[in-house]
């Protein structure tokens, strides 16, 4: 026997739990400026999913995928892109998609059943929050082959759950996007559940980077409750994605500290000490506690911005909730660029049958 | 006898034939410490252990496929699908694997499994979670396919899929999960799966319908009552076979047929229905046979999906006009 | 104008829209150096490069979802998967995002593109070569579904549907890929793909049929004109969006409809056909209509084919009897 | 950066295309008998296809896939596994299958365009040739998971081609194999070539063995012109596989010296340079080579061998033109157990229509 390929997975941790340093920091953060902000859009992103829950609990929102715990890795993401990359999510990158200039009204309005929250007045290419776990990711390869051909310097993230990571439509586009070397990154945020099933029920795998190495693409692991980390990472695969160096898959390892979504308790499949457990590992506390120790936070530069994103996440929601729903027949018009005969007969009908008439 | 919701009939259902028969296997994403999003698989683990109820990684095409291959070695896997919006994923397994392999193999090997999966609007759900994918599964030649509109028939109809020898999608409609409620046996006794149950006896027009819709369809039924308009109600509840004897028995009758179907008009399974009456019934007919159905559009996400679905005002609407015939 | 077959009129529309419009891209399985088990891409690697004719990996899927991809970024791709019995595969991705990725987004972003794919019966190919599943994506909200029968069609239908701004399923049947020639201008003229085309008039009987079809059905129409019955024949070619409206025509002159379709009867296309007529022209119906289709089995092998698919002598045994009512 | 997982792919040959031995013999080999029974096996299955070839040639088969070259991985396969294991092949695997007691007849049957020849008399569990590529992946993790749950100490071997591997029903069924550890072994039929795409325009990945290591289980590489290793290597993942070691992926590394199919021509996308260079590799000569060299094996022996191989083949042929097509109602037989109402009169209907009767 003799051994012809060999790989391994390496891990990026630059700011521990404790909030200490345990790898140099990168460029970025000679600015403290850049850590702040890394740290202002977590808490928006804290501060959004809180009132997004409310509003679900309180009947006016529909099911909501909090990304509370994880938001490290949307505000990574979000920093390390360029406005001209694109946005490929799953439903739990609302720290990204605020980052990226989707607003908070059309997330909720996303959120509470209107399509009209898709139709970003920001990031017009970026796409929607993508249900069907892991189909997303061959559109990534497609936006990404689609930016190669036109040999522009732009990237796209795709971002898929751990448990999306079974699912064959991503493996496919892993190993499309490793064919045709497009720029595209795949961010695996990995929170250690998919609804009821833990990691190691979903994969034998130690690592979910490795998935990368059936693709023949790079990857790597790095903690996805260090938002240092993050968006290192992702800037540098971004640059050599954009730079026509291929695509990878980055394994960002978090934790949800939510139910699934608000349709789910996590009390019947999950135990309260490991939760308690990983409020220790979360993002914010760690960042908090390595910019007060420097000075660079005070307890009143805290107060002003969570009374700064409760105020923004209160307008957005006032005026999602004044938002009345769409003209019924709204949903006839985007069917097609023009409606066939057959559908106006449809909608005519409907319109008729709503007035009462026969 | 107890009344029980639709769901908690599946529930009955699922631990009567897993109690029954050692090779009956539940599987699927988070049947099992979870018990399912819905609750239908709630209770099973504790039961039957992890043997038997295999929580799943997230991967549909698998989950039917592997259901395939332990149906093939004589177990009778019941897999579910957690909503119908992620079964198209299946359909490749279902129609090119599961629905042949008797047929290929000349008997050889056959694949007793079921495919549950909840479906339909009217939950104000998230997108994909809404949809009536049943014409799809109705097309494809050796699949049943069946959907129950009320607990005792979601009890009795699943037993019987669970104990059909051949691959049975069993699509239950998350709207009647809660709310439709009934007196369920628990006796073990399955429903047959080749029949269609005339839900309201009527003299004027046929209503034929499944699922969600029966709901709907018998409001409607009650309100044209006040108006002096009997219409008889026929659920289909198995799709595929279809048992159109009772339809076009009914619409010799009434000579009226309106068909209810929750899913876009075109190739929905009310065409099927108005073709074979069209075909063998229609001397019998003295109007048009009007189908009220979902649009041929994508269902709306929740702020204005009621007005996607056929509703009681539609249907009585579609009644009306086959009425003004004389 | 030169004569040319079916498949050559599709290489053919594929060489003008990749030559008029750049943003053009051919995605597939042995599409490039191969030119495409069929040829139908031969020829488009040399002319247009690697970067816009592309050999994938196998994964069907995944070419719906990359041409998804593209598309939202204004790529116009055409996606071939080499056997419709391999786009099951693709239904989850054009159900769950082509066909609703306008919707969803209020027109920000669109999915122009076609998923071409030959199929249908009697080539005597080895199994899952002789798919008829146009039913399921005619079900589905939001896509076009496009199947040419004729290489004049072929090629003005192919570059609609290319130029379409929306997605389309284009059915090519392999039946006629080499028997079916025709004159083709090349002259970059579409066709229109919400329009029926009646090939034969006739006031006796309406047949209607697409596809590999009919070839069939314009036979037994020759021979019913023998036998003194004049049977109009139309061609939906498109079957969504449907052009209705010819059909009721046809059908307010003749009384009598006949359905022809290949693929398994229940919930096929026909079905819908025959519920529109019985909706909208069953008043000038003197006859039943007639569904003569595939049976509900799995399309049985080579040796046996032929008694599956239906051929003139079913179409005409057809014919006889809706015309049996006077 | 820290290292949180390696991993290496092993490639294992023993008989070089010289037919020189290049690593230690395994334990069955010292049998002499049971080398010449697998160069029998292998000759047989290369009478086998040119009979089907040659029978489709002249339109008397339907079109077929030749395993001309790739001999050695359906017979190493054949010869490693245990009649109550089961087999799921694709559709290259004829030696396998000739191995496990699917006659040639019944093989012809099914190339031909008849069910009957899927009802094996001999191999009762055994799956039938899988068209749809990769979809047999999952069906072999269902009947592994079989035997687990009946705690049976059998396996399966599921054959896939280099190309399946792009398709994510291999992926998901490698993984979910991978949490269950269900007794099945994986087989990469690599034969460098999907119809006209190279194994570089199918994946970026260096080994297609490493597709085990995105689902956590192990992989290898073996020559796949090699029958010795092929069954050496099996028989080690076979035994672990059944007694509970779970399951691994084995790529055998071979060329498909043949078109893709009878209705294929490799001339248009592959250089004939390339095709001669892998003759010089291909697993009978070698084997022959060795045999001949240890003295084990003569042109008499071998001059025997093809005729018995020869005769075999043309009765078979000859039995299966002789068998009638089926009657044509058949094909409603066996679509359901029992036959529902509405197919017994479409069946009565065709038969009636055939008679001439309205
Ligand atoms: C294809 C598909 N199957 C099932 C579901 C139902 N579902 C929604 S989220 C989810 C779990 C997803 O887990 P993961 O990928 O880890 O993402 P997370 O929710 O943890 O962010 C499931 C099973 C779905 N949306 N899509
Ligand atoms: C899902 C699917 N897509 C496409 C095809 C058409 N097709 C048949 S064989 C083949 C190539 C298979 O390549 P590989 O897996 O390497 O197997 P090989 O033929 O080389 O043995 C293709 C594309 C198919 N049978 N199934
Ligand atoms: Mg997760
Ligand atoms: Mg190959």
């Amino acid at each position: 026997m003799t051994t012809v390929a060999t790989f391994s997975i390496a891990f990026t941790r630059i700011l521990a739990p404790s909030g200490e340093l345990v790898a140099p920091l990168p460029a970025f953060a000679a600015d403290p400026a850049e850590l702040v902000a890394l740290f202002r859009a977590m808490v928006l992103t804290r501060t959004f999913d809180a009132k997004a829950v409310a509003l679900q609990r309180t009947g006016r929102l529909g099911t909501y995928a909090s990304s509370l715990g994880q938001e490290a890795v949307a505000v990574g993401i979000g920093a390390a892109m360029r406005p001209a990359d694109v946005l490929v999510p799953s439903f739990r990158e609302h720290g990204a998609q605020l980052m990226r200039g989707v607003s908070a009204k059309e997330l909720l309005l996303f959120w509470g059943g209107d399509e009209r929250g898709n139709d970003f007045a920001g990031p017009r290419e970026d796409f929607p929050v993508c249900v069907p776990v892991g189909s997303n990711a061959p559109h990534a390869v497609g936006v990404a082959l689609a930016f190669r051909l036109r040999k522009e310097k732009r990237a796209v993230v795709c971002v898929v759950g751990d448990g999306a990571t079974s699912k064959g439509d991503v493996a496919e586009a892993l190993n499309m996007a490793g064919v045709w070397k497009v720029p595209a990154v795949f961010v695996v945020n990995n929170n250690g559940w998919a609804i009821s099933v833990p990691l190691e029920r979903q994969t034998a795998a130690v690592t979910l980077a490795q998935k990368a190495v059936a693709a023949g693409i790079p990857g790597e692991q790095v903690d996805g409750n260090d938002v240092i980390a993050v968006r290192s990472v992702l800037e540098r695969v971004l640059a050599r994605a954009r730079d026509g160096g291929g695509p990878s898959l980055v394994e960002a390892v978090t934790y949800r500290l939510s139910d699934h979504t608000t349709a789910d308790d996590a009390r019947r499949y999950r135990d309260d000490a490991e939760v308690s457990r990983h409020w220790a590992e979360e993002p914010l506390v760690r960042l908090r506690t390595y910019l007060t120790q420097r000075g660079i936070w005070t307890k009143q530069d805290e107060e002003t911005l969570l009374q700064e994103c409760g105020r923004a996440v209160e307008e957005a929601a006032s005026a999602y909730l004044a938002t009345p729903p769409r003209e019924p027949a709204a949903f006839f018009d985007h069917t097609f660029a023009a409606l066939p005969a057959d559908l106006a007969e449809q909608r005519a009908g409907m319109t008729a049958e709503r007035r009462g008439e026969p | 006898m107890s009344e029980v919701s639709l769901v908690q009939a599946v529930n009955l259902a699922l631990k009567r034939a897993m109690a029954e028969d050692p090779r009956v296997i539940v599987l699927g994403e988070d049947v099992g410490v979870d018990g399912g999003v819905f609750r239908a698989t709630e209770g099973l683990l504790a039961l039957y252990g992890e043997e038997r109820v295999l929580d799943t990684p997230l991967a549909e095409a698998a989950i039917a496929g592997v259901a395939i291959g332990l149906a093939a070695q004589g177990f009778r896997p019941v897999a579910e699908i957690q909503f119908t919006g992620f079964a198209y994923s299946c359909i490749d397994q279902m129609l090119n694997h599961a629905s042949r392999l008797r047929t290929r193999t000349c008997g050889r090997l056959t694949c007793p499994m079921v495919l549950r999966s909840p479906g339909g609007g009217g939950i104000r759900a998230i997108e994909h979670h809404s949809e009536s994918p049943e014409a799809i599964f109705a097309h494809i030649p050796g699949l049943k396919v069946v959907i129950p509109s009320s607990a005792a028939r979601a009890y009795g109809l699943l037993l019987s899929a669970i104990r059909d020898p051949d691959p049975v999608i069993f699509l239950e409609p998350t709207r009647l999960y809660r709310v439709s409620r009934g007196e369920v046996a628990d006796d073990g006794a399955g429903l047959p799966l080749e029949r269609s149950f005339i839900l309201r006896p009527g003299t004027d027009v046929t209503l034929v319908a499944w699922g969600a819709m029966i709901r709907e369809t018998l409001a409607a039924a009650q309100q044209l009552a006040d108006e002096g308009i009997e219409a008889e109600v026929i659920d289909v509840a198995t799709l595929k076979p279809l048992d159109t004897a009772t339809i076009l028995d009914s619409v010799a009758r009434t000579g009226r047929l309106v068909v209810v179907q929750e899913a876009p008009l075109t190739c929905g399974f009310g065409a099927e229905i108005a073709a074979r009456v069209a075909g063998r019934g229609l001397m019998n007919l003295v109007a048009p046979i009007e189908r009220v159905a979902g649009y041929d559009t994508v269902m709306p996400y929740a702020r204005t999906e009621t007005f996607y679905m056929p509703d009681t005002a539609r249907i009585m609407a579609g009644v009306q006009r086959v009425m003004s015939y004389a």
